[in-house]
């Protein structure tokens, strides 16, 4: 079989993202090989300068456009998860982030107001979601962030979000 | 004529804080008063979001998170509560997050720059239907109808959310480009560049967001706000 | 501008085929130019061995996937990465089950944030499919649930679907 020919015309048509693990477990080949394709494929598609290219990492590859030519494409780029959301919205993305899983109420008592509505905002865009409930009296939901905020902060996994330190070194100085 | 009045009831919400309830109070109590006296105005979703502005500012206000005077009077509050440290914790632990949700923001928009191929409706010529395992939980299902519609009927409750309010983070910027050429500065001789009051509002938000990050320091004198650039960061 | 980049980019990212008529108005070439792109970007995945090309006919383009290789997908599905669905997408379902048929715009209105996204998903899993358009400027794209979506939800017809009560009813008196 043609893995170059199968495995990009796969990755045009499938909806998301593609675990490696798929292409693995249906070709019978190993990491190293399915890597040395998505590079050979990147490899013709810029010497080629197409305007697209295989983005992977750890655990999952996707078809994307390259940086370059965004503004190029602004016609045709979806609006933006963040559309409209506020501050609030995004410190309570930023609380569920790194306490996950956590529940409304520590959302709540972190940030000093009721979290509800953010949280309801950030889950109707699909940013977090239910993950479950705590095991106290009254099973409090536990949110987590979802796979689509993953790929939204190009990361592969929570561990890979930045340490907080590293935002505001400064704050210690103060 | 109103807004400028408007903006003088923040600014003293901002500046002249007292531990003295009664005088946040009156200024709230003055803010609203403007808004009843302006009986029938046309321009009543603009007041409506300024109300919303000026409650943001009071919460922000309520939480103690500008810097007070050199007598740090905040400390002093915090001993009020049980437990100080938890408190302070929090307080920072707060600010954190506050910060880091605007980093996480950028970091997004960054990746939405690479467009992801859309060609998922090619496999149904490919498949017959779109051979997908889920499940469609009935209850689940329902329990969702009834959310999101409930949620339409009180939509009015929390417009507000998706407002399509002044981008904060553009005025932030902008607000500290200014201050980085300028240096020293007034809101006064700021608001004076700008063309709304939507923008002015921006950036008197900008200016509270700035010295809340310590990126500035503002003081208020008899003339106005001077803005000061802050060089311990 | 690099054409070839971004004309193979834009066909990469589009909903359906693009009609040449875009490309013409908007970078001010030719026919003759346009396909001769097109050809350009054939040869290149062609020779490089990519599984897709540009189809291309008298009025409209689009990147699909090559002929030859049409077996090979259908033993190899590309899987999907939402395999359940996710809250947002249950959340447009339910208002097309209710409302339908309903445009995008309703939709979103009534979620209160921008739901193409979900509607493409719900479509392309065959839950939901264009019903027709509505007699308005734009005639926007009116949606309705499939014979699939009954059967997942085990019902004969959306009149069985329960009724929401005063959640529902209060809606159409506003």
């Amino acid at each position: 079989m043609n893995y170059k020919k199968v495995i990009s015309s796969i990755l045009l048509i499938s909806d998301g993202s593609i675990d490696h693990e798929y292409f693995l477990e249906n070709f019978k080949i190993d990491k190293n090989k399915l890597f040395k394709i998505y590079e050979e494929v990147n490899e013709s598609l810029k010497e080629n300068e197409l305007g697209f290219y295989i983005k992977y990492n750890e655990v999952s590859a996707d078809l994307v456009t390259s940086k370059d030519i965004t503004e190029e494409l602004k016609n045709f780029k979806p609006p933006s998860v963040l559309r409209g959301l506020s501050t609030p919205a995004l410190e309570t993305l930023s609380i569920v982030a790194y306490e996950q899983p956590v529940t409304k109420l520590k959302v709540s008592e972190i940030r000093g107001v009721e979290s509800e509505s953010s949280l309801k905002t950030l889950e109707a865009r699909g940013l977090i979601e239910k993950s479950g409930v705590l095991d106290i009296p009254g099973n409090p939901i536990l949110y987590s962030t979802t796979q689509l905020f993953l790929e939204k902060m190009d990361i592969s996994s929570i561990d890979e979000l930045p340490i907080l330190g590293d935002y505001f070194s400064n704050i210690e100085e103060e | 004529m109103e807004i400028n009045y408007l903006i003088e009831n923040l600014k003293s919400l901002l500046i002249k804080y007292s531990s003295d309830k009664t005088q946040v109070e009156e200024n709230l109590f003055e803010l609203f008063s403007s808004f009843q006296t302006k009986e029938g105005n046309q321009n009543i979703e603009n007041f409506a979001e300024f109300v919303l502005l000026a409650s943001s500012l009071f919460e922000i206000k309520a939480r103690r998170m500008l810097p007070q005077d050199d007598d740090v009077e905040w400390m002093d509050e915090v001993e009020i509560l049980k437990d100080k440290d938890l408190a302070f914790a929090r307080l920072l632990q707060f600010r954190a997050f506050s910060e880091i949700g605007i980093a996480m923001a950028s970091r997004i928009k960054n990746s939405e720059n690479q467009i992801k191929a859309f060609k998922y409706y090619q496999t149904k010529s490919l498949f017959p239907r779109p051979d997908v395992n889920y499940i469609i939980e009935r209850d689940k299902f329902f329990s969702v109808a009834k959310e999101v519609f409930t949620r339409y009927k009180t939509i009015e409750g929390f417009k507000h959310i998706d407002k399509d309010l002044p981008d904060l983070q553009i005025a932030i910027d902008q607000f500290l480009k200014i201050i980085d050429s300028r240096l020293t500065t007034s809101f006064e001789e700021i608001l004076r560049d700008l063309n709304s009051s939507r923008e002015a509002i921006a950036f008197f938000l900008a200016l509270l967001e700035a010295v809340r990050w310590g990126f500035v320091k503002a003081d208020q004198d008899s003339i106005g706000i001077t803005i000061e650039k802050s060089y311990e960061l």
